[in-house]
């Protein structure tokens, strides 16, 4: 048989043939689209059981109700809980993405200590047995109050606990971070004494007026101002917005006034000359204040001029006469300080002026006023043992009135001042300005013990890193602030069994207390930290187990308050920004940008606008007028007398002439690449300028130049 | 083009003759072509249509046999271990939770599938992992509350006599998609006899367009 | 195929309130976390970045210090096509029928599984609402398990856009067929994760068929076309209400309110002097 | 070597001088393949494409070797259905071209859907209302015309034709090929016809948007005009480039004086036509959705009236004048010109139809898009020309393409 071509072509046709009429060529055709459909490596999440867990969000001071949908035992969203007296079912953008932490790439899987340059995973055992080991040496030799600590805040049982270790261990070296609620209270303490704080009905007011204070910008309790704002329309009330750039919250308001930066303790004033001199005043509200008033009439008669204010701030005389006029005839007026988030630096200065526009108008502790109320006290803790070593040294003077001082002590004193540091819920090598002289301090330190749950730039500096679970992972009482009228204690729960080889922060110290023996331990009776929280808030647990949160006041405070304004009649001289340049740089609060002790989330730095970062560049804001020669959209160096910078430029009509804008919550160095080596950190940029007679750092910006780069 | 009818037209006598020569050829050559055409064909075709099959589907036992003859003659019907949930979703294969409301107790029965249940699963509280004969891919929304709450169906329309079965037969994968063999039908060529041979969107389509006269809008059945 | 918006049908719709909103950006993220959208390193591109809530900044371009600022929320707008019969702009091009007009909802929706990439829907939609999954979508080791399993991850190669958080409404049926109401869902039991999560409550959602709902009494549609365009159909008859690209005649159902006039004119695109003319007119002067 | 493959009586160049030429290209050809092959596996993220240019280089590209191939379909049915006899004289490197063209585009389109493997749903799941499904039908059933047209130009290859049942079949095939060009001229008619309403049913995009008749926008039959058009000016351009690079001449000028002329005469009809939708397009239709003309042309730093002016003017009136003139016709040098100018004149609608739309900002707080390709994208788009090169060149080699050259170059037969 000859197999010739047409043998060949038969069998291929007939193989082609055969295939063509099986079902192979269909199904296969199919299942290939069906493989595209189901690419092994794209994510399938697990069905289950839909369920929701109330908790609270401990990311900012904000303290809202958060309910969680969960999978069976999986979280997956993270949403705001209805009638939650907080926050009412709104939620922010970090706390939404706040499943984002949980995962984050920078979180801390196990305890490490410092070797060298690296970290290298030990035991829990041993981390706390060398924490144990380098503080009972201190205490041998008699220097307990050589033990620091940095929080977030005063107030919870966990800030509780580190204090309370302190003590009993001989320290009163107990700092936290400036917060909003830091300076209520300092402005509270100067004006109406100890141990109170300051809230503002932003609900109830008729007239708002904002001395920077980024209301719908992070400001306060983020989402109960979102909704005091947003109510205004119906209301219809008024905000008047006072700072050097067109905010989100001066673009929403009614009025936007541009000032001068630096210059809104001196309008302040010049609104309560104008409210003094034309009898605008509350005369049955003037009857609260201790003296000085007159002292302070004269002052602001004399230096507070409407001319000479114009001059200062930039605002035009009418316009300061009108606002004080629209002000004090207001029904419900309130003046709000802490310009942007309230949590950068402020001097008392401005403070204390801003609050006094809410003494002279009689505002204080009437709706839609300024409510002036106690401390929060709901913590019952049992007395702190103490021997006479803890005595001793918790009676010395501590190193700085507040944490900008304890730094600059730290620098500059030539022996070694503090030689143990514990650092919670705080980063102040990003946070605080003047950043390098920060890490160059934390170098003077022998020993720093972080209990971060994510490697950040100061856990970077870490010798010990004790990891804390994340909020999702742990309990722990949640007290509102942030000027927050209703008080209110949320419960955060885990809503998640905890990722990694980690501890609540409060089991890691009662851990420490028990190594250290005698009576540090005897003041840790708790064998865990949840058993500590049931107890010390035995009074309200089961409102906060059951409904997640207990309501501690609700209405405004019905007594009226002291005023004295004895700081402000003494005339203290408004702060300069530093350096000789011709602008000035200042720090901008972005609502989509965390810029505290936790950073942004990868959704969140998302959502972040092109004309903030672009690729890796940050971008400042700046007037065409200011702008001369430089493109928009272009790069540019921006030079402050820190350092020099490169930027882009986003020449931008809503900025004041003369002033530069620039982001905060950038220039993350740690990693996460989602969130991490995007743009500069402002505070590497801005310096640290104490206001002498309140001892805060209240450097509201920077002199800076900008040229095309 | 214009060539070939060039040359066509001139040539038509040479051609012709060649025409007739080659023809006697042609049917020799073309008598094997044949052959060869239909051995290739046969081979090519059966093995398309049996042996590819075998290729395509890998075979998986469940973790031990399942009666589910038995459990619907003890439990009475389908809706006590695959019930709606209160928000109206479905639980599916039930988790062993639900299991352990009748096996509280050590064993019930005798056997040796429920040795191992309790053996590797109860006692190391493990979910058993089941292969789901007619799981749908992750780009379905498949409402069950939808068809046998609203639309009143029973089960057996879409899966069959599975009720009566005494023991589990072997899931079969798709070794390309990762489908379960339930879905394209156990025939290669997707031929269905009865409703529940096969789970492919055109079938939901087809009793979609008959029973609410349109097949439905993308979402209604893809997430 | 041609159907119409039938009354008995949901035509579910939106509107947002621009002086509220202050442009936190929760309705974004919240929209991402709901609905599974995937992060990139880089995402300050925003022509490739997934963000099916986008949230623009308006200004009225005056210069210092009259400058104002005004963001503007935009979701997919659920186009009803011309004259509002359901003939999208991105719905009537799609070859592969992989996105489509349902008529029982008014949303705009789509098979991922179906689409094979060709994006010539991202092209017709000039709201920019369509967005290409231009990479394979990756989570950060581990952070894959907060998937939700309601909404199913889009592979590499496909177009995805907001769906009204179509498996919401899903949820809300099931719910209310488990409970013996086959067809009706409640006002409450289907609101989109931009409208609860926004802290402002600047965002209102509901059926715009059903005069009970809140977002209805707001917008209150007018049910005759514009004696102006015969394509536009639904206009709201409150003169400070309006929709984006309007004129165009595609039917969007979601609305707009602003106090500004500003914002209303940058809403739509105006010959010079027309706007002037136009700025009042709305449904309820057209029909008495 | 290869002599016993090369046409009787044609003069070919050595063998190794034709496979340096054919391994340059090649070599263009691969880097081509290679980016092919990234976008495959890598996905789309390989080009510069985004959310605003969904449809960018590849789609212009596609559009335009659609538009030029269109040359293929016009000659025969120019031959086949109104018998201009003369043209058989070109009509097969018409088809040749025609089948690079087409091809080119179906690959091309194969590269730049994100799921080529589920790009069958198209026909599965068509829908009937758009008109990429038009196109897709059409475009892959011309397809099958243009191979079954390029045929029994293959067969007739010296060694093919020696098998007679190849010689029948290129034969039989030929008698029914009037049926064939008049299929390809209806499909044609459809396909491109639809690509230009993808553009024109856009009511989203003002730049875009054509009123028109029935369900087919006035884009639809100016696409369809200008690739008859045009196509033939890019078969003589492919034409004189071929006897250029051979450095014979190929067809008559007789043959080349028609179908320029012809050209000429549809491309004024066409340009008038065109002017006409322009004008009630920047006067009517754009106005009335809010548009003012210079919208879409100025507050950029590309797109101007230049464009417009190119295309129109320059591109179009000018080759139109030149091509329907007797003496400026027949005056080589002037042809070229306008071959040329009209070549570039439809490319340039293509990318105005595809790419300045996408470009266009069409909500008032949005701003213009501008696109600058990655190589990746070039190389793919680069690959349709080397291919083309290769294969024409192998058919120029092979092949009875020209019926003329051999009476056009008197040389002796090849002697070995």
């Amino acid at each position: 048989m000859k197999v010739d071509r047409r043998s060949f072509l038969g069998l291929g046709i007939g193989a082609v043939a055969g295939i063509a009429v099986s079902p192979m060529g269909m199904k296969l055709t199919d299942d290939s689209a069906i493989w595209t459909q189901n690419w092994p490596w794209t994510p399938v999440p697990v069905d289950g059981k839909v369920n929701y867990e109330k908790s609270v969000c401990s990311l900012c001071p904000g303290s809202c109700g958060i309910s969680v949908r969960k999978i069976d035992n999986r979280p997956v969203k993270i949403e705001g809980l209805a009638d939650h007296p907080v926050n009412d079912g709104g939620a922010c953008l970090h706390g939404i993405a706040g499943l984002q932490y949980l995962y984050d790439p920078a979180r801390i899987k196990t305890p490490l200590k410092k070797n060298g340059a690296n970290f290298e995973k030990i035991s829990w055992n041993d981390a706390i047995e060398l924490v144990a080991e380098k503080l009972s040496n201190m205490r041998e030799k008699g220097s307990p109050e050589k033990l620091a600590c940095i929080t977030d805040k005063e107030q919870g049982s966990v800030s509780g606990l580190f204090k309370r270790l302190l003590k009993t261990f001989g320290s009163p070296e107990f700092y936290t971070m400036p917060s909003l609620e830091s300076y209520l209270e300092i402005t509270a303490s100067a004006l109406h004494g100890k141990g109170k704080t300051i809230a503002f009905d932003l609900e109830n007011a008729s007239f708002v007026l904002s001395f920077g204070a980024g209301i719908i910008e992070g400001w306060g309790s983020p989402v109960s101002c979102f909704k005091a704002n947003a109510s205004r329309k119906t209301r219809h009330a008024q905000l008047y917005q006072i700072e050097p750039r067109l905010s989100n919250t001066a673009a929403n308001a009614d009025r936007w006034i541009p000032v001068k930066p630096g210059s809104e303790a001196d309008l302040a004033l010049g609104i309560s000359s104008v409210i003094l001199k034309n009898n605008l005043f509350d005369s049955n509200a003037t009857s609260n204040f201790k003296g000085d008033l007159n002292k302070l009439a004269a002052v602001l008669q004399k230096d507070y001029s409407l001319a000479k204010t114009a001059k200062i701030t930039g605002v035009k005389p009418d316009d300061i006469k009108k606002i004080a006029t629209l002000f004090a005839k207001a029904e419900m007026p309130v003046a709000v300080f802490g310009k942007g988030r309230g949590d950068g630096a402020q001097s008392l200065k401005e403070l204390a002026a801003v609050h006094t526009l809410n003494c002279l108008v009689g505002n204080i502790n009437k709706k839609g006023g300024a409510f002036v109320k106690p401390n929060n006290q709901y913590l019952e803790f049992p007395d702190v043992a103490m021997d006479s070593i803890a005595k001793t040294g918790f009676g010395k003077n501590k190193t700085g009135k507040y944490v900008n001082q304890f730094f600059e002590e730290v620098n500059r004193s030539s022996q070694s001042l503090i030689e143990a540091l514990f650092i919670y819920n705080a980063n102040p090598c990003y946070t605080l300005h003047d950043t390098k002289k920060i890490k160059k301090a934390l170098d003077k330190i022998p020993f720093i013990v972080s209990f971060s749950s994510f490697l950040d730039e100061t856990a970077m500096e870490a010798d010990v890193i004790l990891p804390s679970h994340t909020f999702m992972e742990r309990f722990e009482d949640v007290p509102s602030s942030g000027g927050l009228v209703k008080t209110v204690v949320g419960l955060t729960r885990p809503v998640i069994r905890p990722l990694f080889n980690t501890k609540t922060p409060g089991d890691s110290l009662i851990l420490i207390a028990k190594a250290l023996k005698g009576n540090i331990a005897k003041s840790f009776p708790w064998t865990t930290y949840d058993k500590c929280l049931e107890s010390l808030t035995s009074r309200i647990w089961n409102s906060l187990s059951e409904d997640g949160f207990a309501v501690l006041s609700n209405g405004m405070p019905g007594d009226s308050q002291p005023v004295d304004v004895s700081f402000l009649a003494k005339n203290p001289a408004s702060l300069k920004a530093q350096g000789n340049y011709d602008l000035t740089l200042i720090p901008i609060d972005n609502m989509r940008l965390m810029s505290a002790a936790t950073a942004s989330s990868p959704f969140a730095v998302k959502t972040v606008s092109d004309s903030v970062l672009k690729g890796k560049d940050i971008v400042v804001e700046i007037n065409p007028l200011t702008a001369k020669g430089l493109k928009n959209r272009g790069f540019a160096v921006l030079t402050t007398p820190m350092g020099k910078t490169r930027v882009k430029v986003n020449i931008n009509e809503g900025m004041m002439p003369g002033v530069i804008g620039m982001v905060t919550g950038l220039g993350h160095t740690f990693d996460n690449k989602y969130v991490s080596n995007k743009g500069v950190n402002i505070n590497d940029l801005i310096g640290q300028v104490i206001e002498p007679d309140s001892g805060l750092d209240a450097a509201f910006g920077i002199k800076a130049s900008i040229s095309k780069a | 083009m214009s060539e070939i009818e060039n040359k066509a037209e001139n040539g038509s006598t040479e051609s012709a003759g060649e025409g007739s020569a080659g023809e006697a050829k042609d049917d020799k050559g073309l008598g094997l072509g044949i052959i060869f055409f239909i051995i290739a064909f046969v081979a090519c075709f059966l093995s398309g249509t049996l042996l590819f099959p075998k290729l395509l589907y890998s075979k998986k036992e469940q973790p031990f046999n399942f009666d589910h003859a038995l459990h619907v003659s003890e439990a009475g019907d389908c809706e006590t271990c695959h019930s709606l949930r209160e928000d109206g979703s479905f639980t599916g294969i039930p988790k062993l939770a639900t299991c352990l409301d009748c096996h509280y107790e050590d064993v019930l029965g005798e056997t040796e599938d429920e040795a191992t249940f309790v053996e590797e699963y109860v006692s190391k509280e493990k979910e058993v992992p089941w292969h789901v004969y007619s799981r749908q891919p992750d780009s379905v929304f498949f409402s069950h509350a939808a068809h046998t709450e609203a639309g009143g169906m029973d089960c057996v329309s879409c899966h069959g006599n599975i009720g009566e079965s005494t023991s589990s037969r072997p899931y079969e994968e798709n070794r390309i998609t990762g489908y379960s063999r339930d879905i394209w039908g156990k025939n290669i060529f997707g031929i269905k006899k009865h409703s529940w041979d096969r789970m492919k969107m055109d079938d939901c389509a087809k009793c979609h367009k008959k029973e609410t006269g349109h097949q439905g809008y993308c979402f209604q059945c893809h997430k | 195929m041609v159907q119409e918006n039938h009354n008995s049908a949901y035509k579910f719709g939106m509107v947002i309130d621009l002086d509220k909103c202050t442009g936190c950006g929760s309705c974004m993220v919240s929209c991402m976390a709901e609905n599974n959208v995937p992060f990139k390193e880089d995402e300050t591109n925003k022509k490739d970045s997934i963000t099916w809530m986008r949230v623009y900044k308006l200004t009225n371009d005056k210069p210092f210090p009259d400058t104002e600022v005004v963001y503007m929320p935009r979701p997919c707008q659920q186009c009803g096509g011309k004259g509002d019969h359901g003939h999208s702009p991105c719905v009537s091009v799609c070859p592969a029928v992989a996105t489509d007009y349902g008529y029982d909802t008014g949303i705009v929706s789509q098979i991922y599984t179906r689409c094979f990439g060709c994006r010539y829907c991202m092209g017709a939609c000039p709201y920019h609402a369509r967005y290409f999954n231009w990479w394979d979508p990756k989570w950060p080791e581990g952070m894959e398990k907060y998937l939700s399993p309601n909404v199913s991850p889009r592979m590499r190669g496909v177009v995805e856009k907001c769906s009204f958080c179509y498996h919401r409404y899903q949820a809300a049926r099931d719910k209310a067929y488990a409970h013996g109401n086959k067809d009706h869902i409640k006002e409450e039991d289907y609101q989109t994760a931009c409208t609860t999560a926004c802290p402002a409550g600047a965002i209102v959602f509901g059926d715009l068929n059903n005069p009970a709902h809140e977002v209805h009494q707001i917008v209150k549609p007018d049910p005759h076309p514009d004696p102006r365009n015969k394509h536009v159909a639904g206009k709201s008859r409150n003169p400070k209400i309006f929709r984006l690209l309007e004129r165009l005649g595609t039917n969007p159902k979601v609305y707009y309110l602003s106090e500004r006039e500003w914002v209303r004119k940058q809403g739509d695109n105006y010959l010079e002097g027309e706007w002037e003319k136009i700025k009042n007119h709305h449904g309820k002067a057209s029909h008495g | 070597m290869d002599s016993a493959l090369i046409p009787e009586g044609a003069k070919r160049c050595p063998l190794p001088k034709f496979s340096i030429g054919i391994a340059i290209v090649s070599a263009v050809l691969l880097w081509g393949v290679y980016a092919m092959f990234l976008c495959w596996f890598k996905g789309l993220n390989q080009t510069n494409m985004n959310d605003y240019y969904g449809f960018a280089l590849w789609i212009w590209a596609d559009l335009a070797v659609i538009a030029v191939g269109g040359g293929a379909f016009f000659t025969g049915l120019l031959k086949y259905i109104f018998k201009i006899d003369e043209l058989k004289n070109i009509i097969n490197f018409a088809v040749i071209i025609g089948f690079i063209c087409y091809s080119s585009a179906l690959l091309i389109l194969a590269i730049d859907i994100g799921q080529p493997l589920r790009g069958w749903f198209i026909f599965w799941h068509a829908n009937v209302h758009s008109m990429l499904t038009e196109v897709a039908f059409c475009l892959s059933a011309y397809f099958a015309v243009l191979t079954i047209e390029f045929i029994p130009n293959i067969l007739e290859n010296r060694q093919a034709n020696k098998v007679p049942f190849f010689h029948h079949l290129a034969h039989n095939m030929h008698g029914v090929m009037a049926i064939f060009a008049a299929t390809g001229a209806f499909l044609s008619f459809f396909h491109q016809g639809s690509l230009g309403g993808v553009a024109g049913v856009m009511y989203g995009r003002p730049f875009a948007v054509r009123e028109g008749l029935l369900v087919w926008p006035w884009t639809f039959f100016l696409f369809t005009w200008s690739a008859a058009a045009y196509g033939p000016c890019f078969t003589l351009l492919v034409t004189k480039t071929t006897e250029a690079i051979t450095g014979k001449k190929l067809v008559k000028d007789n043959v080349i004086h028609l179908l320029a002329k012809i050209s000429g005469w549809m491309i004024v009809t066409y340009i008038i036509a065109k002017i006409i939708d322009t004008a009630y397009w920047a006067m009517v239709t754009a106005p009335s959705l809010g548009f003012n003309l210079s919208h879409f042309y100025t507050d950029n730093s590309f797109y101007g009236y230049w464009m417009l002016i190119t295309e129109i003017v320059i591109c179009g009136v000018v080759p139109g004048a030149i091509l329907i003139t007797k003496s400026t016709r027949e005056n080589p040098k002037l042809r070229l010109v306008a071959i040329i100018l009209g070549t570039i004149g439809v490319c340039l609608n293509r990318w105005v139809m595809v790419l300045q739309i996408m470009a266009v900002p069409v909500m008032s707080f949005d701003t213009w898009a501008l696109y600058i390709p990655s190589w990746q994208e070039i190389a793919t788009t680069v690959l349709p020309v080397a291919y083309g090169v290769i294969l024409i060149a192998f058919a120029y080699r092979y092949l009875p393409v020209f019926p003329q050259e051999q009476e056009l170059n008197q040389v002796k037969p090849v002697t070995e």
